[in-house]
């Protein structure tokens, strides 16, 4: 369905660590390098500080989507921020299987702050994604605009 | 109390750090920086993680250019360059030359109209060099600017919102009294195209190791000059400008080594199928942690030993690469898509005009020289400093440690 | 929420980038209808020392205790504001960003589509606002003086260095003397200095300094306290002995062990190690013959070490130049990636050292009647097989972990490597940390380094403690952590999760506890916690809740 | 402490399928320490819960709430309000704590949602292994601290089966033999002479074969 294809706009919440993705995302700007405006920016201190549960409310306030975008492996400015984020994604996918949630709906990704290209790649990427998968299936009812 | 006053001269990595950490110490910093902007060759470079972090260091350079970018003991002199020094160390005066930026920093809000509405195309010939930039303001090119060139052209300068770009001011001395001076005047990056036999310039396909950071910081990836593509068959050739004393560069250039398998593991990781081979004379593998990225890169990567002398075009998107294989003990000639040439570190040019201005001393190869071995950040002259490049090869790490260091040095004598 | 909430809205144009494409004025309009906005203003220029002044008399005239901002991103401008803040009496925490230039104005072409994510992102804002609690601001002193643990060249050179910042140093060294490896080595590239001269020059140096106070035969029982404030158990001579400190730097130095797994075979009279060359070469007594020839095989025990191509290319020009023997070095690749070794190399091929160079196949030793016959591929030679012999061969070591780092690391309670050396953060981000503040490896305790890199990283260590320590106090964030010591379940979960061993058991309180100055803010503890009894200022659940509330609406 | 595990959301949702409003009722003590049944747990499981339900077009109305002990009646009491406003509890204590809130609130339904697991400690984080079995007749002076009941296989008293292999267990290869780890200990501590005397057998009525357990203590008693 090309045209619900388009029509459709996803939402996606994407928790960026403060060191990294956040500021990619800044440089991405400052290179107007544009991007789906379905994507909200939640700035945290690192992507350690996500919790599971954070990820579980983002779908049930009904978001299409969810990004942890982490430091690279190995570089988190807190040891094992992004390891711990990691772990915690892999737990939540399994949950989302149990609720019956597409698991392409949450990723997570490492770039670093001056990775403004890979950031605006990863986001539309995901952005594709979701757009091929279409509304939430927890929005039950509420289809595209 | 009156603060210390220190002058640094340069904004690389190893300058931005020596003015950081004499400001957390409490001292005020004049910096000064020959370019538009700080942050040096590093500002250029990109990050070389795939998932994992490579440990290139390139990010440390924004986050202390930011830092010093809002500093309030850090003072920028931009477009600034040292004319003359006299005095001693706890009373240098010295006299700066400030050309006009074009564009006034502390007005500029880089909202990018002046960009917009310039007549010149591709580049414009005012532009944000890249995200992030210090200070972050827009930067007149003045080779292309149609006013600077002579003709009558003010758009971007009727069009700026906040009064920022002016044409018409000139050159400022300005009058500084320092009590120590650091000095981290950087390096330049060997011209690829003294070593012509290597078609650099000449081959679209042929790139060195800084055009690589360059494309890669701006677009996230690489694709061949010729055809807008991603290579296939990539070539990197080291110890070009380095390691050679037949240019007198008798020296390793350290980086080198490293940029170009940490590059390898990053096309690979991008196109799995990439392939690539590295012409080396001795890979330099020393370093903490950087053992197991060897070890890695082995595995997916094509090391020859021996330096190609000559490459040459077979059709526009391939190359003919020339060099002799010692283990076959005879001269073969493979074809790649792209040809790296890991181009090194090489004193500035201007070197010896500043050691003159400031009486230092230069040293081998032309770099700053340290007062001994293991006091290189002190020069024969009390209260000058040498801080990263300028006084010989350095990766950012050390570079940033050396210019702590320096700071370190300058503290001393200050106290 | 204890008090009403009176947020202030200052949204900012940038000039005229940011209402561009964004309606600004539109958005503005909409906000003033929410009940607890008590401000709304759109300015031009929002940083300027006009605007910040004029939000400032806003904030006091207004009773406003939130702070929206609508403009640039955080980076840019957050410390700017929270200034105004301050100056203004509000607590600067009370801030809440939207970041619609960068990352909306600037990426999202079309004004309907931008200004309905703008507006959206500035209402996520003022979501997260309406639960922001203040955080207070204080100084706690640290301790000036500093502990460095061992006495070999970087912590000699880290304890001068300190002691000329004016640091009170205490230098723990656990033999009876100062110097550690400098005692063994013959040479120190680049220095003509003898180690002997220059262990004397330092020693020299520390003696000079009265506020260093050298304890050897000394080693740490424990340590106590916080960063900044430690206390510090050492036994010296058998005795007891307590002593106060901000920081500490660990400068054990390494070991070193011939691997005879990947060599096949054993050390004997004529395959000796780099060490025992060089002490040979220290004590002419020990020569019962010279050696004609002699051999330098690099790159067996592994192929990342400068140390070995340092001491290979001095050892064979001292051998060359002392006894004229004939000298090979067989190696994989030279590492030459320091001042001067190029030249170096140079040198030791002028002077006739020869080299041989080989590839993945390893070069086969067999010791055969007092001489040492080997045979290789040489890649120079179109993979030709090369047989020599020598009289002596010289094999490279590995550099190994101490024995008891891992006491130490208990004592200190920090982290080792997956090599087991000190230094286990991110090397290009923390070179000389660990993952507690206040304590630092230097030298060869945490990565292969060659002298002149020891020596640096004494005087990067002695930087580090300097910019913790230098004015005896820090200005700390005060429990940006909180613990509800209610909730708390004491599961150990948070101590043992924290990456900076920031966090401690309260006794009094039966609860964590987190040491501020020991804090490094990243929230981890927070997100593992299963009671939810650690919330993070400015990322609790409510804020981070509040901000998921774009959600709900339908686009 | 009790190590309990969260039942899989699938058989929770069977369990709870007719029901509009459900309170989800954690426990702050071992469940909470064990990552099963605390604040936590209560908040993510509900989100869960909802999900699914709406996912499906039913409607799933969920309060939420963690106490300090499911196994105290005092703690229970502060549920009242809240049970009454819902049609069923789920609760996430051990087994003890979902009795305790059934036996306290006869009107309503309770579901159990973990599985209560064992008597046990943190090995390492999200690590926990079994050590105590409950058997109401401890022997651990015997054994060197180490108990054969809870940690060997067959609960064997006197010495190791023959499936001992490697000082592992031939049920389980991942587990240790106990009676390894009792030789072991003993030895270390010099009291291998233990070994000789012969443990004799057991009185299974202290434990659960008894039946169900009681203790009383009239001094503690009001």
């Amino acid at each position: 369905m090309p045209e619900d294809k388009n029509r459709f706009s996803p939402k996606i919440a994407a928790f960026c660590c403060f060191h990294s993705a956040y500021l990619a995302a800044d440089s991405a700007g400052a290179m107007r390098k544009s991007y789906s405006d379905g994507v909200y920016i939640i700035r945290v201190p690192c992507a350690g500080k996500v919790e599971g549960l954070h990820i579980l409310q983002a779908f049930e306030k009904g978001a299409d989507g969810v990004l942890i975008l982490a430091c690279p492996q190995e570089s988190c400015h807190y040891i094992s921020g992004n390891i711990r984020a990691k772990k915690r994604v892999d737990y939540i996918l399994r949950f989302l299987e149990e609720i019956g949630i597409e698991p392409e709906r949450l990723k997570l990704f490492n770039l670093a702050s001056n990775q403004a290209p890979r950031f605006v790649q990863v986001v539309n990427e995901m952005a594709e994604r979701i757009k091929d998968l279409g509304p939430s299936p927890i929005k039950a009812g509420v289809i595209g605009r | 109390m009156e603060k210390k006053r220190v002058l640094v001269i340069g904004g690389g990595i190893a300058g931005v750090t020596s003015a950081l950490e004499l400001a957390k110490n409490g001292r005020e910093i004049f910096l000064v920086e020959r370019e538009p902007s700080i942050g040096g060759h590093a500002a250029s470079f990109c990050c070389k993680a795939t998932d994992v972090c490579n440990k290139c260091s390139v990010c440390l350079v924004p986050e202390r250019m930011k830092e010093v970018g809002i500093h309030p003991q850090i003072s920028l002199l931009t477009t600034s360059e040292v004319r003359e020094i006299n005095g001693e160390a706890g009373d240098f005066r010295v006299k700066i030359v400030r050309k006009t930026r074009f564009v006034d920093p502390d007005r500029c809000t880089a909202c990018g109209i002046c960009s917009e509405v310039c007549p010149v195309e591709s580049p414009k010939a005012i532009s944000l060099p890249y995200p992030g930039v210090v200070p972050p303001a827009f930067v007149v090119d003045k080779d292309r600017c149609l006013r600077l060139q002579g003709q009558e052209c003010t758009i971007c300068q009727e069009k700026c919102p906040t009064g920022a770009i002016n044409f018409d001011q000139g050159p400022q001395e300005i009058d500084l009294d320092v009590e120590a001076i650091i000095v981290a005047n950087g390096f330049d990056v060997f011209d690829a195209r003294e070593k012509a036999p290597l078609g650099y310039g000449k081959y679209p396909n042929v790139l060195t190791g800084l055009d690589m950071e360059e494309r890669f910081l701006k677009e996230g990836e690489i694709l061949l000059p010729s055809n807008g593509r991603p290579p296939q068959d990539v070539a990197f050739i080291q110890c070009v400008g380095s390691r050679d004393e037949h240019i007198g560069n008798g020296y390793c250039s350290k980086i080198c080594c490293k940029y170009a398998m940490r590059f390898s593991r990053l096309l690979q990781y991008q196109n799995p199928e990439v392939k690539v081979t590295v012409f080396y004379m001795d890979l330099q593998t020393a370093g903490k942690g950087f053992g197991e990225f060897y070890e890695q890169c082995k595995e997916s990567i094509r090391f020859v030993q021996g330096i190609p002398v000559e490459i040459s075009q077979v059709s526009p998107d391939q190359l003919a690469v020339r060099y002799e294989d010692l283990s076959q003990g005879k001269t073969v000639e493979e074809s790649h898509d792209l040809v790296v040439l890991s181009v090194g570190i090489t004193p500035r040019k201007d070197a010896r005009n500043l050691a003159g201005i400031l009486g230092v001393n230069l040293g081998d190869f032309g770099f700053f020289d340290g007062l001994t071995q293991i006091e290189n950040t002190s020069t024969n002259r009390e209260g000058i400093f040498l801080a990263g490049c300028c006084q010989g090869p350095r990766d950012i790490p050390e570079s940033i440690a050396h210019g702590t260091l320096a700071a370190l040095r300058a503290v001393r004598t200050l106290t | 929420m204890a008090e009403d909430t009176k947020i202030g809205v200052f949204l900012c144009d940038c000039g005229e980038v940011i209402s561009r494409n964004i309606d600004l004025s539109g958005i503005k309009s909409n906000l003033e209808k929410i009940s607890d906005v008590g401000h709304v203003t759109l300015s031009h220029y929002l940083c300027s020392q006009k605007e910040i002044e004029l939000m400032g008399s806003e904030i006091s005239e207004k009773g406003l205790n939130r702070v929206v901002i609508g403009g640039c991103s955080p980076q840019f401008c957050e410390v700017i504001f929270m200034e105004a803040m301050e100056k203004s009496g509000l607590n600067p925490y009370l801030l809440s960003i939207a970041n619609i230039r960068d990352q909306c104005g600037w990426v999202h072409p079309g004004k309907t589509r931008a200004t309905s994510k703008a507006a959206r992102q500035i209402k996520m804002a003022i979501s997260k606002a309406r639960f922001l609690e203040p955080i207070k601001k204080e100084t706690v002193s640290i301790n000036r003086d500093v502990l460095i643990i061992g006495g070999g060249i970087s912590g000699m050179e880290a304890a001068i260095e300190l002691s000329e910042l004016d640091h009170k140093v205490t230098l723990l060294e656990r033999e009876k003397v100062l110097g550690g490896r400098l005692h063994q080595l013959y040479s120190l590239y680049p220095l003509e200095l003898t180690p002997g001269a220059l262990l004397a020059e330092k020693i020299e140096a520390i003696n000079r300094r009265a506020n260093i106070e050298v304890l050897t035969t000394a080693e740490l029982l424990k340590i106590e306290g916080h960063p900044g404030n430690f206390v510090a158990k050492i036994q010296r001579d058998g005795s007891p002995i307590t002593g106060n400190f901000g920081a500490i730097v660990v400068a054990t130095g390494c070991d070193t062990q011939f691997p005879r797994e990947r060599y096949g075979l054993e050390l004997s009279d004529n395959i000796i190690t780099q060490l025992q060359f060089e002490r040979m070469l220290k004590s002419r007594e020990e020569w019962d013959k010279i050696p004609q020839k002699i051999g330098f095989m690099l790159d067996i025990s592994d192929e990342y070490s400068r140390i070995s191509t340092i001491s290979a290319l001095r050892n064979g020009l001292a051998a060359k130049r002392r006894f004229g023997s004939e000298v090979y070095i067989f190696c994989k690749n030279l590492k030459l990636d320091a001042p001067g070794l190029e030249g170096l190399y140079r040198e030791a091929r002028d002077e006739g050292v020869i080299f041989f160079k080989f590839g993945d196949a390893m070069p086969t030793i067999a010791p055969a009647h007092g001489q040492i016959n080997i045979q290789l591929e040489d890649l120079y030679l179109a993979r030709e097989l090369v047989t020599l012999s020598c009289d002596l061969l010289v094999v490279d070591e590995k550099i190994i972990p101490q024995r008891d780092f891992e006491i130490l690391k208990s004592i200190l309670n920090i982290d080792l490597d997956s090599n087991g050396f000190y230094q286990q953060a991110n090397v290009h981000l923390y070179p000389v940390s660990s993952i507690r503040k206040g304590i630092f490896s230097a030298g060869s305790c945490r990565a292969d380094l060659d002298f002149s890199d020891a020596l640096a990283d004494g005087r990067a260590a002695a930087q580090a403690v300097h910019q913790l320590s230098y004015s005896g106090k820090a200005w700390i964030e005060v429990q940006k952590l909180v613990v509800d010591a209610d909730k708390c379940a004491l599961c150990l979960t948070c101590i043992r999760s924290c990456p900076h061993h920031a966090i401690e058991v309260d006794h009094e309180k039966q609860a964590a506890k987190v040491i501020d100055l020991a804090c490094q803010g990243c929230g981890i503890c927070a997100a593992e916690c299963p009671a939810k009894a650690i919330q993070h200022k400015g990322y609790t659940d409510n804020e981070i809740g509040a901000q998921l509330e774009f959600l709900e609406e339908a686009i | 402490m009790i190590i309990g595990e969260r039942k899989s959301l699938e058989e929770i949702r069977k369990m709870i399928g007719g029901y509009k409003k459900v309170l989800v009722a954690g426990c702050g003590t071992c469940v909470t320490v064990c990552f099963a049944g605390g604040e936590k747990e209560v908040a993510t499981l509900s989100s869960a819960l909802r999900m699914a339900a709406k996912k499906e077009g039913h409607g799933l109305e969920i309060s939420e709430t963690t106490i300090e002990r499911q196994c105290d009646m005092e703690f229970i009491e502060e549920l009242r309000e809240k049970v009454g406003q819902v049609e069923a509890v789920l609760s996430m204590g051990c087994g003890a704590g979902v009795q305790t809130i059934a036996e306290t609130f006869s009107e309503i339904p309770v579901y159990p949602a973990l599985n209560t697991k064992f008597i046990g400690r943190t090995e390492e984080q999200g690590v926990w292994t079994e050590r105590c079995a409950a058997c109401g007749d401890c022997i651990l002076h015997v054994t060197g601290g180490i108990c054969p009941i809870a940690r060997c296989s067959k609960s064997l008293l006197n010495g190791p089966c023959g499936g001992s292999k490697d000082g592992k267990c031939e049920i389980n290869p991942d587990v240790a033999c106990a009676w390894q780890l009792i030789y072991d200990r003993l030895k270390a501590l010099g009291q291998l002479d233990k070994l000789e005397e012969i443990i004799p057998i057991k009185d299974w009525s202290l434990s659960r074969d008894g039946g169900p357990r009681k203790l009383i203590r009239e001094d503690v008693r009001l």
